[in-house]
């Protein structure tokens, strides 16, 4: 089932997907970020597909994950038609799982987004989920989403600084805006470690 | 009548008599007891035990300390006053809320003869609608004056439902009037000790039933108790118009709402279950006959205490414009009916 | 608030009010603050801020061994922790290509359909309460409180059960399990009918449900809205029943459908559902195979304590799984079970060093609380609390 | 060249070359117990036994040799049969001790029973009792029970030291390590029998229980101990230092290193400078941090540049090359005089340790060279002292002897920034307490010229400041001086300068110095014109550093 | 399969809401009566004075066992320390002279307040000397203080373990049942 649907989108969209994997048995296909709305509005309108829902949006940030094994998890094609090669693809890989409810399939997409150039287009218009899960992607990670109309924080706080689940975001301190707990009589800062 | 000085004396002792013991011990008793009673009886229909722990030595006698702990605990908490820019509408709130309620006990027959009514007021009856009806300023003044948005929709909230549900309330007692043709509260007491067909006793009940129903629909509206909390709604408006009260303001409005309780029992009682009057038993004159049928009162009013508090733990909440569209097009139209057909019914009774 | 003399003339500026409802508000459980923009008392504007209880699962979850990712998940939707239990262990198990037994399988199942019930109980409790109605929240809770001792006879724990563990569950059924169950269950059931004979057929009740944040099929659907929230729009679709995960296509259930996505729907759907999970449990009970909870494997499960404690074998293997975490291959998976609110989906990332690389929860109230607004703007301020409870939103699995 | 095919892999490697290390080329491990590349080659655990074509039985890879055309085959059934008969033999009588043992995170038995068996247990017996805690000698302890007789250790002393003091005893199941009769294991390199010991048989009396490996940080660093320089894996945990092992490094010290070297962060541990010092208003001396004491050199300094008096900078050889940079260019600046000075010299030996224990001589030298061309030493201070206004001593544990203490003594202000208390930060009127050399990063060049990355992964303690960031600060803040390096305060940004400045660094870059350094291109005399070797080196070190992952280290250490 | 959910249309009776508020009071009213009268249905439990018994899985606070020989069984192996999610257990390791014991912790602090009761330490103890079946609750206090070192005294208390290291075990025991 999965691997008839990314044979049928190797065939139909062949300048958009580069790359495919069927690992543990979930169907990924790999899209170029400037074919991405195109692939996902076949994907939701071809009866084939009927993607009728956007299951999940995320990123996942590729900095500390080590190269010889990224291609397992994004795998490139041979001819290396898009610039980057299996060992050096761009930082960030944003995350589209996808449900079609009549035909009962699923398939994630995935999109890059370089770490200078950390934008993708949104699927706002095409599922109103993607609404908050891209609004959750970007706070969290920092990717913009083209043509969001909301494109605020969600999680956090409006003056937070940074994006919390990338790999260099600092695992200690306090962000500027939150003033030191103050610590009362418990003075005791042994207890406090 | 001439009046001497130790007539005068007599009957202010008299009138105070009645006012301690109708109106504090009973009344005031009776709210007190609620405080525990409706935390202890919701408890029991909802399978809990409810509060039992407040003890002096090792008495707990199923917690009814509670209802000793509970003001001393109101009366040593901070009363915290918002920034509002009227505080003293804030502190006042809560008694302008208590003094109509307390008031309109006085009209109230709780016994056979004129003696037993602490003024046998001959407009009783419109006594009781002109002065309840000033026990919502209360709730406006507090939330007004609270200066937060929860409290001003609350406010709004119970105003409305005041306006729209004296309207039906006032129309639906008119049937009584009709009925046993007076608004002297005592007199139509009497009234209710007539024979129905040989053996109904002539009560408000049997003779108006709709009226009843609507009574104790728009008498808990005007509460503002559940189902008809929308004005303190706690999951719409957090405590809705005493939201910034703490302390004895806000057991005042406890107090406030748990008097009009028995308040709607005691008016309910006497125009509708017959007041003191005990089927078959004419009006006592004898101090045992008295207390007899004082005591049949005081069980009636008591009884539609408890059906308030069943009702109350019972139903969920209705929606504020629900609550509106109960009172103007189901409870209004129908009282407007039950007067009509009254009024045919008395006709029709009067040609034949 | 700046405005155009064009937009003035339209806009009656000034008699709109902003309220916060939240985050300290009795009815945001979970916490969130709603922005109401008010007209009287019609939501003209909303705008709903999560995050108050935002814990960092996902950071946290790349600091630890993927075991220790376990008792997070118990946090995520808290009044279902079980499932979340099971969804994670699924996914890790899923990269790894670990088929856990039967048996496993099937107490599994049972976890996870215990876990519902409590899970729609919580949401009827709390959907009664709100609406003013004490005595059936509290009977509902009762209800639930007789599960919960039987959940922590299995687990250990009411709340916090961590029961599952990557190729298996910590332990075995108790003795006489079954009889602990029914027991819990005969005695929940009637409680659950006093709810349904106090509110159902109330009109009190039903005026409030019915017509109230009415959810259109297309709408559910665009928006991600899985379980109850897409089935109360008419959508047959249950992962159990349409992607069987462990042994549900071995059970006999009905996917429970609402007609018009109401509130009343959904209430009903719950109610609704309590019974067909008792229907499975009792199935389970009753095909419930024997054999080990685990695979045995020491690369994946821990040995049994005999082996560590008194041979060099099992300590090394013991050992090894606990220091060097599990040795997870380097891959992604998502994988998906039907949670008490719908789909709850782990997309994992592995980089096969003993601990996750990145995992993402595929929150269903995340994706519900996103339509909240579509349900509630033009309607009135108390129809925000009906509509809220029967989305069921959890604060720890919206945050996370 | 002989052509070999490994499980299908083929590749050419020299002749002479064992089944083993071809394997390792190709990325096919091969698991070992007995064999390390620096030792010779017993066969003795035959945990590497391996499938050859033509052979009728399994053979030791680590010992056969490639022939032209042989085929092995390192994942076959029987191969998977004799390495779990292997290990269930070595297990039958180890103790249950894993608990108890140090060896546990980095255990090679452990690793190798959870890749390549994990077979239950089959015995029912009594495992043979033999001694516990048994004391080898002053750094190590013996647990014969936990030995599996690879006799590496013993190999070590024999063949790399040549100390001959262990041996193994008896046969059979009653094999036991043990010293040779009359010996103590005491020689200098006597704790690199635990590194290279497979398991817990041996361990090291002062890292004993001190700390479960798995939670330690780990970062590669050179060791400061002499001008060896061995390349170093320094192992942390919170703030501290636990320990310190050798690291593989072809050019410099193989596999080992020795025992003082690992104790470098012990001893200066309790050598620590608590404070630094300046003359208080009253002139009594008062407690200053770091800031307050370069303030106090600074007036100094601004002084002698209004009156025009001599100033003098001396400068350990144990620095690194950024801070002898930053200084030689304030001191060149300046107009100052620049000196070298020495630690102690030690007793040396053939193998590693040099009797010049200052750690970077030859980094300095070749920066001074350049950026401040005549430079002296000990003795030409000695002869300058009396005129020198203000002489700035940059310290790492300068040897202070008796003709020093008279230069200091004759200085008219003398400053030191040190990181260590002594007779020398007692003499100075100004302390500023230095960044100690553990706490930081840099570069440094051993005797042979061989640059490496100084790595540290302890935090600077507050109130201490690194003598490369004070000379950029006096040169500001003194002579107005906008060094161009001065806004560039880390090493890899001043190494870059260095290396566009000196010629013995040119070409050189901080990340290309990697883990295993790079040869001076141009060191005259002193440092001899070496380049690495192209391409990786030939075999990886030993099992002993392991490789899995460690998934607690991070975390617990942040 | 699908199974439509028994939508009630409103009809007179529900709408006149009398009928239903009344059956609504009957139904209470029932419940009041049959709980004024025995409390059948009240399952409440009178906490301080009656407590219900947990049940032998409970994980509640940690307890160390003892060898045969009242010495307390932990080796200061850690692992417990490293299965914590909380990272809320410290020891401190020190050598012990008898060379059969060699290794034991001079401290064991359990910071209660960190501590989630996940009980991987108990399944982690390859001693099988920290269990949490003590069938005690978390200590509820007041003070940070009074969390982290209630524990600390963990070394001097509670019975011999029923493990022995290298000797017979009951299999069943796997996971830390109450014995």
């Amino acid at each position: 089932m999965s691997d008839l649907l990314i044979a049928l989108l190797r065939a139909e969209k062949p300048q958009a997907v580069f790359g495919s994997h069927n690992t543990a048995g979930d169907a990924t296909i790999l899209v170029a970020r400037e074919h991405l709305v195109d692939v996902m509005q076949f994907l939701r309108d071809d009866p084939r597909c009927r993607m009728e829902q956007l299951i999940d949006v995320t990123v996942a940030d590729y900095l500390e994950y080590a190269p010889e094994l990224r291609g397992q998890v994004s795998p490139c094609d041979a001819d290396n038609r898009f610039g980057f090669t299996s060992a050096r693809l761009p930082r960030f890989e944003v995350v589209y799982h996808l449900l079609s409810l009549s035909l009962n399939h699923r398939l994630r997409v995935k999109t890059f987004a370089p770490e200078d150039d950390a934008v993708v287009p949104s699927m706002c218009d095409l599922w109103i989920a993607a609404n908050w899960g891209e609004r959750e992607a970007w706070d969290m990670l920092g990717v913009r989403f083209e043509g969001h109309p909301d494109l605020r924080r969600i999680l956090t706080y409006p003056e937070f600084k940074g994006h919390p689940v990338r790999k260099d975001y600092p695992l200690r301190g306090y962000q500027p805006l939150i003033p030191m707990p103050e610590l009362g009589h418990y003075t005791d800062q042994e207890n406090f470690r | 009548m001439e009046l001497t000085g130790h007539l005068v004396l007599d009957t202010v002792l008299w009138t105070l008599i009645k006012v301690l013991g109708f109106l504090f011990v009973f009344v005031l008793g009776t709210a007190l007891v609620l405080t525990w009673l409706e935390r202890k009886y919701s408890a029991l229909l909802q399978n809990r035990i409810g509060p039992n722990r407040a003890n002096i030595g090792s008495f707990r006698l199923g917690g009814l300390f509670h209802m000793m702990a509970d003001p001393i605990k109101m009366l040593f908490k901070e009363d915290f006053t918002p920034t509002t820019p009227n505080p003293i509408m804030h502190r006042l709130a809560p008694y302008v809320g208590l003094v109509p309620v307390l008031v309109v006990f006085a009209v109230i027959p709780f016994g056979p003869t004129d003696q037993m009514q602490i003024s046998a007021l001959g407009v009783g009856i419109l006594f009781i609608f002109a002065i309840s009806s000033l026990n919502v300023y209360g709730g406006v003044m507090g939330a007004w004056a609270s200066n937060s948005k929860w409290s001003l929709l609350g406010g709004l909230r119970i105003s409305a439902q005041m306006i729209s549900y004296e309207v039906a309330m006032g129309l639906s007692l008119c049937g009584i009037f009709m009925v046993y043709g007076s608004l002297d509260l005592q007199s139509i007491v009497r009234a209710q000790g007539q024979v129905l067909f040989g053996f109904l006793p002539a009560w408000g009940l049997f003779m108006q039933p709709l009226a009843f129903v609507l009574y104790l629909a728009c008498a808990i509206a005007e509460n503002k108790r559940a189902p008809f909390d929308v004005g303190e709604a706690e999951s719409e408006l957090v405590a809705g118009y005493f939201t910034e009260y703490s302390a004895m303001g806000f057991s005042v409005f406890m107090l406030n709402e748990f008097v009009e309780v028995v308040m709607i029992g005691c008016l309910g009682a006497t125009l509708f279950l017959g007041g003191w009057q005990i089927p078959g038993l004419v009006e006592g004159t004898t101090p045992g006959m008295i207390a007899l049928q004082i005591a049949a009162f005081l069980l009636k009013a008591l009884f539609l205490v408890w059906l308030q508090l069943t009702i109350r733990w019972t139903l969920p909440r209705f929606r504020y414009d629900q609550i509106m569209r109960l009172g103007w097009k189901i409870l209004l139209p129908a009282a407007l009916v039950n007067l009509l057909v009254t009024g045919i019914v008395l006709m029709a009774l009067d040609r034949a | 608030m700046t405005m155009t003399p064009a937009a003035a003339d339209t806009v009656r500026v000034g008699e709109d009010m902003i309220l916060n409802m939240g985050p300290s508000h009795p009815a945001m459980h979970g916490t969130v603050k709603m922005v109401l923009t008010l007209d009287g008392e019609t939501i003209k504007d909303m705008d709903i801020h999560i995050g108050y209880l935002h814990r960092g699962f996902e950071k946290m979850a790349e600091m630890g061994t993927w075991q220790q990712v376990l008792p997070y998940t118990d946090r995520l939707n808290y009044v279902s922790p079980m499932i979340n239990n099971v969804g994670y262990v699924m996914a890790v198990e899923k990269l790894w290509g670990v088929e856990i037994t039967p048996r496993a399988k099937y107490i599994r199942m049972l976890i996870s359909e215990l876990s519902r019930l409590t899970d729609h109980l919580t949401s009827l409790a709390a959907g009664a309460m709100e609406l003013g109605g004490f005595t059936p929240f509290l009977y509902a809770v009762e209800a639930r409180e007789y599960l919960y001792p039987v959940i922590e006879e299995l687990t250990g724990a009411r709340l916090t059960t961590s029961y599952t563990r990557i190729g298996g569950v910590a332990k075995d059924l108790p003795d006489d399990y079954e009889r602990t169950v029914m027991k819990a269950i005969e005695t929940m059931r009637p409680l659950v009918t006093k709810l349904d004979k106090l509110l159902t057929k109330n009109r009190i009740f039903y005026d409030r449900m019915i017509g109230t944040g009415e959810l259109t099929r297309e709408d559910a659907i665009s928006s991600g809205c899985t379980g109850i929230m897409l089935r109360s729009t008419g959508v047959d679709w249950d992962l159990r029943k349409h992607q069987p995960y462990l042994a549900y296509d071995e059970v006999d259930f009905d996917v429970i459908i609402g007609a018009k996505g109401d509130n009343y729907d959904r209430y009903l759907c719950r109610l609704e559902e309590l019974d067909q999970t008792i229907r499975i449990i009792k199935q389970i009970f009753k095909q419930m195979p024997g054999g080990p909870i685990n695979v045995g494997d020491w690369n994946v499960v821990l040995p049994p304590k005999h082996e560590v404690y008194n041979s060099i074998e099992g300590m090394i293997a013991h050992f090894k799984l606990i220091t060097d975490g599990h040795q997870v291959p380097a891959g992604e998976a998502y994988s998906a079970v039907e949670g008490g609110n719908g789909e709850v989906g782990f997309y994992i990332v592995s980089q096969g060093r003993g601990r996750p690389y990145r995992i993402h929860v595929r929150a269903p109230c995340f994706y519900a609380m996103g339509i909240m607004k579509k349900l509630s703007v033009g309607k009135m301020l108390a129809d925000i609390i009906p509509t809220f409870d029967t989305l069921n939103m959890i604060g720890g699995e919206v945050d996370r | 060249m002989p052509k070999v095919t490994i499980d299908g892999h083929e590749i050419e490697v020299p002749a002479g070359t064992t089944v083993v290390r071809a394997a390792k080329q190709l990325g096919v491990d091969i698991p070992v117990f007995c064999y390390h590349p620096g030792l010779s080659i017993p066969a003795n655990c035959r945990m590497c036994l391996v499938e050859i074509e033509k052979s009728p039985k399994p053979l030791p890879a680590c010992y056969t040799e490639v022939t032209e055309g042989m085929v092995v085959r390192t994942r076959t059934e029987k191969v998977a049969a004799t390495q779990k008969s292997v290990l269930e033999f070595i297990l039958l009588n180890h103790p249950v001790d894993c608990p108890i043992c140090d060896q546990a995170g980095e255990c090679v038995l452990q690793e190798h029973y959870a890749t390549w068996s994990t077979k239950p247990s089959r015995l029912f017996h009594e495992k043979v009792a033999k001694p516990k805690g048994k004391i080898l000698g002053p750094t190590v302890v013996l647990d014969a029970e936990r030995c599996i007789l690879c006799t590496r250790c013993v190999r070590f002393t024999e063949e790399v030291t040549g100390t001959y003091e262990l041996a193994v005893q008896d046969r059979g199941e009653h094999a036991e390590l043990t010293n040779t009769p009359n010996k103590v294991l005491d020689n200098p390199y006597s704790l690199n029998v635990v590194d290279i010991c497979p398991v817990g048989a041996l361990t090291s009396r002062e890292f004993r229980f001190r700390r479960r490996v798995w939670f330690l940080d780990q970062r590669d660093s050179v060791c400061t101990g002499c001008a060896r320089g061995c390349s170093v894996r320094v192992d942390s945990h919170g703030n501290q230092v636990e320990r310190v092992l050798p690291r593989y490094n072809p050019d410099v010290n193989k596999w080992w290193m020795c025992d003082d070297g690992r104790r470098v962060f012990e001893v200066r541990k309790t050598r620590v400078l608590s404070a630094g010092k300046a003359p208080g208003t009253s002139g009594a001396p008062r407690e200053v941090n770091a800031l307050d004491g370069v303030r106090a050199l600074a007036a100094w300094l601004q002084q002698a540049k209004t009156s025009g008096g001599a100033t003098g900078v001396a400068l350990s050889a144990s620095l690194t090359n950024e801070d002898v940079y930053a200084w030689g260019r304030l001191a060149a600046a300046s107009g100052a005089k620049v000196y070298v000075l020495d630690r102690t010299a030690a007793q040396g030996d053939k193998l590693l340790r040099l009797a010049d224990r200052d750690a970077n001589r030859a980094g300095t030298k070749a920066i001074l060279d350049t950026v401040a061309p005549g430079w002296g030493g000990a003795v030409e201070l000695a002869k300058d002292a009396a005129g020198l206004e203000v002489l700035t001593v940059v310290d790492h544990d300068i040897a202070v002897t008796d003709a020093l203490a008279k230069a200091f003594g004759d200085v008219a202000h003398l400053a030191v920034i040190t990181d260590l208390s002594g007779p020398l930060a007692d003499a100075a009127q100004v302390v500023i307490p230095a960044t100690p050399l553990h706490n930081r990063e840099g570069t440094v060049v051993n005797a042979d010229g061989w640059v490496q990355r100084l790595a540290s992964p302890l935090k600077a303690p507050v109130g201490t400041v690194a003598p490369h960031v004070a000379a950029a600060q006096l040169a500001q803040a003194v002579y107005g001086l906008e060094l161009d390096f001065a806004d560039r305060t880390r090493p890899a940004q001043l190494f870059d300068h260095i290396a566009a400045t000196v010629s013995a660094f040119q070409h050189l870059d901080y990340v290309e110095v990697g883990d295993l350094g790079r040869g001076l291109t141009n060191g005259g005399d002193l440092a001899p014109r070496r380049a690495r070797t192209e391409g990786t080196p030939e075999w990886e070190p030993d099992p002993v550093a392991p490789t899995y992952p460690r998934p607690f280290a991070l975390r617990r250490g942040a | 399969m699908a199974k439509l959910v028994d939508r009630m249309q409103p009809d007179l009776v529900t709408q006149s809401y009398v009928i239903e508020v009344a059956k609504g009071v009957a139904l209470t009213s029932r419940q009041f009566v049959r709980n004024l009268f025995g409390r059948k249905d009240t399952p409440t439990v009178q906490y301080p004075e009656v407590k219900t018994p947990y049940p032998a899985r409970n994980r509640g606070r940690h307890r160390l066992m003892r060898r045969p020989d009242g010495q307390v069984r932990c080796v200061a192996c850690m692992l417990c320390a490293t299965a914590c999610p909380a990272n809320c257990i410290t020891i401190v390791a020190a050598e012990h002279p008898d060379p059969g014991i060699e290794k034991v912790p001079t401290t064991f602090g359990i910071d209660l307040l960190k501590c989630i009761y996940c009980g991987f330490c108990e399944e982690a103890c390859p001693c099988d000397a920290i269990r949490m079946d003590s069938g005690r609750h978390a200590i509820p206090t007041d003070t940070r203080v009074a969390q982290k070192t209630a524990i600390v005294s963990l070394l001097d208390k509670d019975g011999p373990s029923t493990a022995v290291q290298g000797g017979e075990f009951k299999a069943d025991h796997a996971g830390g049942g109450h014995h």
